[in-house]
């Protein structure tokens, strides 16, 4: 029943998006498409006017800095089928930019905004206040991979210095207790 | 009589003995600890029997009790906060995060150390402190009040610029009405 | 020239005895609360320290005359009721300004304080001041129409309109008007809810929702003079409904007692109760008190 | 050649010549104007006294012309705002359009209030409110906007009360030969019962409508609105008193002779009451202080009609210290209105804030006047409010003192709403360029605000001229130990005195105001709006934070059942129907000869048909 459900709307969306690339070797209510930028629009457009899928669940940003690229994902529901659908696309690192979407779903616009201030992607065409969270960042984009979140406080804010007695008292405690300290949590002391 | 200097130490004693006794917290509900407050301030624990009593604005709060972390955002908050207060003011930082970022300690967007930005009088440790030490908090900052050392905001007077200086730099668009005493 | 001395002496002496009984019952209130909810609460003096560690702040800030002004107009209403109000039945030590016709006075006089604080509220410019200012003035609104409605019962009912007239029936006759006029007494009481301020009518200054309202800009000396404004006049309205109602006192034990009596009706009906928004207040008090007030008005005119 | 003669030549000449000055200098326009009102009023004081008569003979009618002490106290009102409202008329106007116009029906307006003060026989008493009713009428549409709604409004009704009242003074012609009113007063009892009730009843029409009692009230609070704020503070606190007066007159000499007149005024005093209520409720919904005072005005008469409608002495010495103390205020709030018109260019209230420290001179008299208006004891209100009550109390009219309070508590309101829109409340960026209003306009205001405050103190100043004035109509003066300038009078004790009352309440203000100000003297220091806890956010300069829209929110929901009838709705009403009635009618004047003729034919064979029946 959900396999033919599902063979059907496949059918349906490759018939009328011939760059969609499919996975689908889920076995629950779930289908996966990847897409081009441009088709982004009208493939959510689709969706929602014509397979019921009416309701946005998440829209992400993924970094995959290995291969320069940022994706974004749109994760889609339909009430009627039970169904969940997966839209990717794959936007350029270096110069990501998408269009605005935020007449398809409303709330798209705040998703938008986290896209373009911990991402910075350039959304082109956001009707929406500069500042999302964070006020006077000057940063990098905060939650792309090659930010050192680390480097970037220990540079920005003031650490404070730790006691000079300041010692490992695990293996005093574990030796009190008659406890050993396992290998995997022997790389943690300082 | 009055700039005697015995007669200004008895007035002195009594009225920190007052302000030890009376405690108005503006507890700014940042961070997490948030929720231990009413455990404290209700039946349980009942800090009222110690004269610590909530109070709705900075105009008419003794304390500001930090409760937890602080993004630049909400830094630029209690900064406001901590200047709309009536002298003598205290602060205490509640929790591990305001002293040295605990949990947050690499976060991108947290201050961990409070008493670069403002004048603490009295940390209370822990990741939460349980009602006991919020008391015990509590308890110390009224001994250091009673013994007159609560002078926090004394030291943020006199030590304006520094102060200012550490908050501007992570607060670059500065547009705070300037502290004018 | 030393009656005035005079009369100022006994005004001072007044105002302390009201200061000092007011404040207690501040703090006796605190630690019923408390006791209620089943905490060991903070000493019955507790608002003497805080009164006095408000005052001995060192710093005020305060946005304009009418705001630097507020609590001077609040002072004013709370002394005058006190004034006019006989503290003592026979007695010396405590003046009192009270004329024919001074319950009308008084029922205007009471409404001067709150407006002259509102404008001083006004002029903060916080939005909450402002909020809680039309709250507290719409149901001002709402408890005014018992209370009035019992005052004229009474006027009716022993043809005057003075305190000293009202208390000088009772002596006569020797009963209380709280058992000669009890429908009066009953509306009275319920209006005394608002006139308090306590839950369920605490919405005008809400901490959490409106940051206290009227005062949210307040502190200091500023919120000094108005705590003991609020010390003063509940003294002072306490001691009305005794001599209006319970036939006055002879000494100040016996005032003490009969206002404590009276005190504790709108205070334990706060700790059981929640809050009424402004709207629900103000029919309350045009419902049940109001009925009240219109049977004691029925009462008086037919007997 | 009477020195009242005099005056009205004055009045006139002085409106002519005010008219056409205006081509030659606007400089001599002004000075004109306020000769023209000012010397009538030196003259009228310094020379006319109680007793001068004067006659006029016009086509065979003597006109006759008298003040008694009633009269003198009314046209105390009329000159003394007048004379005020002239003052500040010279600032307001300045730089406005049709200055001529404006002044020229100003002028008229005080001549007529004073022709229908001084008139002895009913003519030349309905021929000033003719003139009276026509000048107020053309100020009111000096703005030229909306004048189908609100001049019509305002003429219709003024129209048919007035057409009441002639058809009474021709019917009182008719039964007594003679136009003197104190024929008709004299003849009174000996009407029929049908007549007594009558006439009464179409002159309380006219007057009601002046007055703005309570089912006639409704043009009041647009034409108040609407008319320039130098002008309506007259036409609220003099131009209504005339309805005061004329219903002192029918109320009191009238019909108190006949035993049922008591039903009469009991009616009526609860028409009063019933108009500060509603009056009250309205005025605490509006949004623009024009329509907010208008309304308030209103209500302010509600109390003045029930004072007198009470006729008792201490009712009626409150509703004509009340009318006295209206003339004031409301004068002074309708100026200070004007003042911030002028200053700033709109009177809304969700639009002006924060104005007490560019206006301070003009936050002051209007913060007098609202003492004064919510009767707040130092100020004169609290006076006649207090005697009011008493009154009432003491003439068994229990349910009335509660709604009369009810509608004084209320007032609280909307006077609070008042100051808090123009004066408090944040200091906006837009309104930083406001200055003071200039020296003309505030003057008048202070001397006014500073009237009210004396005669709180000093109540006795007015109440001796009420009381000469009553003693006119027929009351017993029996207060006469009682007019030490400063003790007003206790039904059921003696006597209050007021001043050291007074002193208490001055000395412990101040007493306090020095505690605050002394201590800490270095230590307080002033902040601005923008400084307040609003959770640590800082609001930036073009930020608004007042809280002015849906202001009296939860008091309307409380009250909303009282409000949701409205008396304009049954006038429409009646107005909708009449216009079909005439629709029917005008559709059977089709003006075609032929449907005439059908008609003719029709009504031909119906005479024929029914000929044997009808004949």
């Amino acid at each position: 029943m959900m396999k033919e459900l599902k063979e059907k709307i496949v059918q349906r969306i490759k018939a009328n998006f011939a760059d969609a690339a499919e996975k689908n070797d889920f076995n629950y209510n779930r289908l996966d498409f990847t897409v081009k930028k441009e088709t982004i629009p009208s493939i959510l457009f689709y969706l929602k006017d014509e397979m019921g899928f009416i309701h946005l669940s998440d829209a992400n940003c993924v970094d995959w800095l290995e291969e320069g690229e940022l994706e974004l994902v749109f994760i889609v529901w339909s009430p009627k089928d039970k169904i969940k659908i997966f839209v990717r696309t794959r936007l350029d690192r270096d110069n990501p930019v998408m269009d605005n979407l935020d007449m398809i779903w409303p709330q798209l616009n705040t998703y938008e905004r986290e896209f373009r201030e911990m991402f910075g992607v350039q959304v082109t065409g956001l009707e929406a206040p500069d500042e999302f969270i964070l006020e006077d960042w000057q940063g990098p984009p905060p939650f792309r991979r090659d930010f050192d979140t680390a480097a970037y406080a220990e540079k920005t804010f003031w650490e404070r210095p730790g006691r000079e007695d300041a010692q490992d008292v695990r293996e005093t405690i574990a030796n009190r207790d008659g406890e050993e300290i396992p290998d995997f949590a022997k790389k943690y002391s300082r | 009589m009055v700039n005697d200097k015995n007669s200004q130490k008895i007035v002195d004693f009594i009225q920190n003995w007052a302000r030890k006794h009376s405690i108005w917290v503006l507890a700014y509900g940042t961070g997490c600890g948030a929720i231990e407050i009413p455990p404290t301030m209700t039946s349980r624990y009942d800090a009222e029997r110690l004269g610590v009593r909530g109070a709705a604005t900075p105009r008419q709060a003794d304390v500001l009790l930090i409760t937890g972390y602080l993004t630049v955002k909400t830094l630029k908050r209690v900064i406001r906060v901590y200047e709309q207060m009536q002298d003598p003011k205290y602060v205490i930082g509640f929790g591990s995060c305001t002293i040295n970022g605990g949990m947050y300690y690499d976060s991108y967007n947290t201050i961990k150390v409070l008493d670069k930005y403002l004048p603490v009088d009295v940390y209370i440790n822990g990741c939460m402190p349980r009602p006991e030490a919020v008391l015990s908090g509590f308890a110390r900052l009224q001994k250091r009040i009673a013994e007159g050392r609560a002078n926090g905001a004394q030291q943020y007077k006199d030590n304006l610029e520094w102060y200012r200086a550490n908050q501007k730099k992570i607060i670059p668009n500065w547009i705070m009405p300037e502290y004018n005493w | 020239m030393e009656k005035v001395l005079l009369d100022i002496l006994g005004a001072i002496v007044t105002f302390l005895v009201a200061f000092v009984v007011g404040m207690t019952y501040g703090g006796l209130n605190r630690k019923i609360t408390a006791r209620v909810q089943n905490r060991k609460g903070p000493p019955w003096y507790q608002n003497f320290i805080d009164a006095y560690k408000l005052s001995s702040k060192k710093s005020a800030i305060h946005h304009g005359v009418m705001h630097h002004l507020g609590p001077a107009f609040l002072m004013v209403t709370s002394v005058m009721t006190l004034l006019i109000v006989p503290v003592l039945s026979h007695n010396n030590w405590f003046p009192n300004l009270n004329f024919q016709g001074d319950l009308i006075f008084l029922l205007y006089i009471m409404t001067f304080g709150p407006l002259g604080m509102a404008l001083g509220a006004g002029q903060t410019g916080n939005p909450n001041s402002a909020i809680g200012v039309t709250r507290g003035l719409s149901m001002m609104v709402g408890f005014e129409i018992p209370w009035v409605l019992a005052l004229v019962a009474l006027m009716i009912q022993y043809h005057t309109t003075s305190i000293t007239g009202l208390m000088a029936v009772q002596a006569h006759s020797g009963t209380w008007l709280m058992f000669s006029s009890p429908f009066a007494f009953i509306a009275a009481v319920m209006a005394l809810f608002g006139m308090f301020r306590y839950s369920p009518f605490d919405i005008v200054g809400a901490p959490t929702e409106l940051a206290s309202g009227p005062i949210a800009e307040t502190g200091g000396k500023y919120l000094f003079v108005m705590m003991s404004s609020g010390s003063v006049f509940t003294f002072a309205k306490l001691t009305l409904y005794v001599d209006l109602f319970l036939g006055g006192a002879d000494n100040l034990f016996i005032l003490i007692i009969k206002t404590f009596a009276l005190y504790l009706i709108p205070l334990l009906y706060s700790l059981v109760s929640p809050r009424y928004r402004t709207e629900q207040a103000i029919r309350w008090f045009w419902g049940w008190p109001s009925f009240f007030g219109l049977l004691a008005i029925l009462q008086a005119i037919i007997f | 050649m009477e020195m009242i003669h005099i005056i009205f030549l004055i009045f006139l000449g002085g409106a002519v010549l005010t008219y056409f000055s205006g081509k030659i200098s606007k400089v001599l326009q002004d000075i004109f104007f306020l000769a023209s009102v000012l010397v009538p009023a030196y003259l009228f004081f310094a020379y006319v006294g109680a007793g001068r008569e004067a006659t006029l003979s016009l086509g065979g009618i003597t006109l006759i012309w008298g003040v008694n002490h009633f009269s003198w106290l009314f046209s105390l009102i009329v000159l003394g705002l007048g004379s005020m409202a002239a003052i500040y008329a010279i600032g307001y106007m300045k730089g406005k359009k049709r200055k001529g116009y404006f002044y020229f029906n100003f002028i008229l307006s005080i001549m007529a209030m004073m022709g229908i003060l001084l008139s002895i026989d009913l003519i030349s008493f309905f021929i000033f409110w003719e003139i009276m009713t026509w000048s107020s009428y053309l100020v009111t549409i000096y703005n030229g906007h909306d004048i189908q709604r609100i001049g019509i409004k305002y003429f219709v009704f003024s129209a048919i009360g007035a057409y009441a009242m002639l058809m009474a003074i021709v019917i009182v012609h008719h039964l007594t030969g003679s136009f003197l009113m104190s024929s008709m007063i004299n003849f009174y009892p000996n009407m029929s019962l049908s007549m007594q009730i009558w006439i009464p009843v179409m002159f309380l029409l006219a007057f009601g409508v002046k007055a703005a009692m309570m089912p006639l009230h409704v043009w009041a609070p647009d034409a108040y609105s609407n008319a320039p704020m130098a002008y309506t503070s007259i036409f609220s606190g003099a131009l209504s008193k005339m309805g005061i007066y004329g219903m002192v007159i029918v109320l009191v000499t009238m019909i108190n002779q006949i035993p049922q007149g008591f039903w009469f005024r009991e009616v009526i005093a609860w028409l009063g009451g019933i108009t500060a209520a509603i009056g009250t409720l309205w005025a605490i919904k509006q949004d623009d202080a024009k329509k907010l005072l208008a309304y308030s005005s209103v209500a302010q008469l509600g109390y003045i009609i029930t004072g007198i409608a009470i006729g008792t002495e201490l009712g009626m010495l409150a509703g004509l210290f009340l009318a006295v103390m209206h003339a004031l205020f409301k004068g002074t709030l309708f100026m200070v209105t004007g003042a911030i018109e002028k200053q700033t260019g709109t009177t809304n209230f969700n639009e002006v804030t924060g104005l007490i420290r560019k206006m301070p001179w003009t936050f002051i008299a209007a913060l007098l006047s609202i003492i004064a208006l919510a009767g707040i004891p130092p100020l004169g209100g609290f006076v006649g409010k207090w005697m009011l009550y008493e009154s009432l109390i003491t003439s068994n009219h229990y349910l009335l003192v509660i709604v009369i309070f009810f509608s004084s508590t209320a007032a609280f309101l909307y006077c609070y709403k008042f100051l808090f829109g123009f004066f408090l409340g944040q200091e906006e960026k837009e309104w930083a360029h406001v200055k003071e209003a200039p020296a003309v306009m505030v003057v008048p205001m202070l001397i006014m605000a500073v009237m009210m405050f004396v005669l709180g103190t000093f109540p006795g100043i007015i109440l001796k001229p009420i009381n000469s004035g009553l003693m006119d109509l027929g009351f017993v003066d029996s207060f006469k130990h009682l007019w030490e300038s400063s003790v007003i009078l206790n039904v059921w004790g003696n006597h209050v005195v007021l001043q050291p009352i007074l002193y208490w309440i001055i000395g412990i203000f101040v007493f306090f105001m020095i505690f605050l100000t002394w201590k800490g003297f270095k230590t307080t220091r002033y902040v601005s709006t923008k400084d307040i806890s609003s959770s640590g956010e800082v609001p930036a300069d073009d930020e608004n934070l007042t809280f002015s829209v849906g202001f009296m929110q939860p008091f309307m929901r409380a009250v909303a059942p009282a409000m949701r009838r409205q008396i304009d709705k049954y006038y429409n009403g009646i107005a909708d129907g009449l216009e079909s009635l005439f629709e029917f009618i005008r559709r059977i004047y089709t003006g075609n000869g032929q449907t005439y003729t059908i008609y003719v034919i029709v009504f031909v064979v119906i005479v024929l048909l029914f000929k044997n029946i009808l004949f």
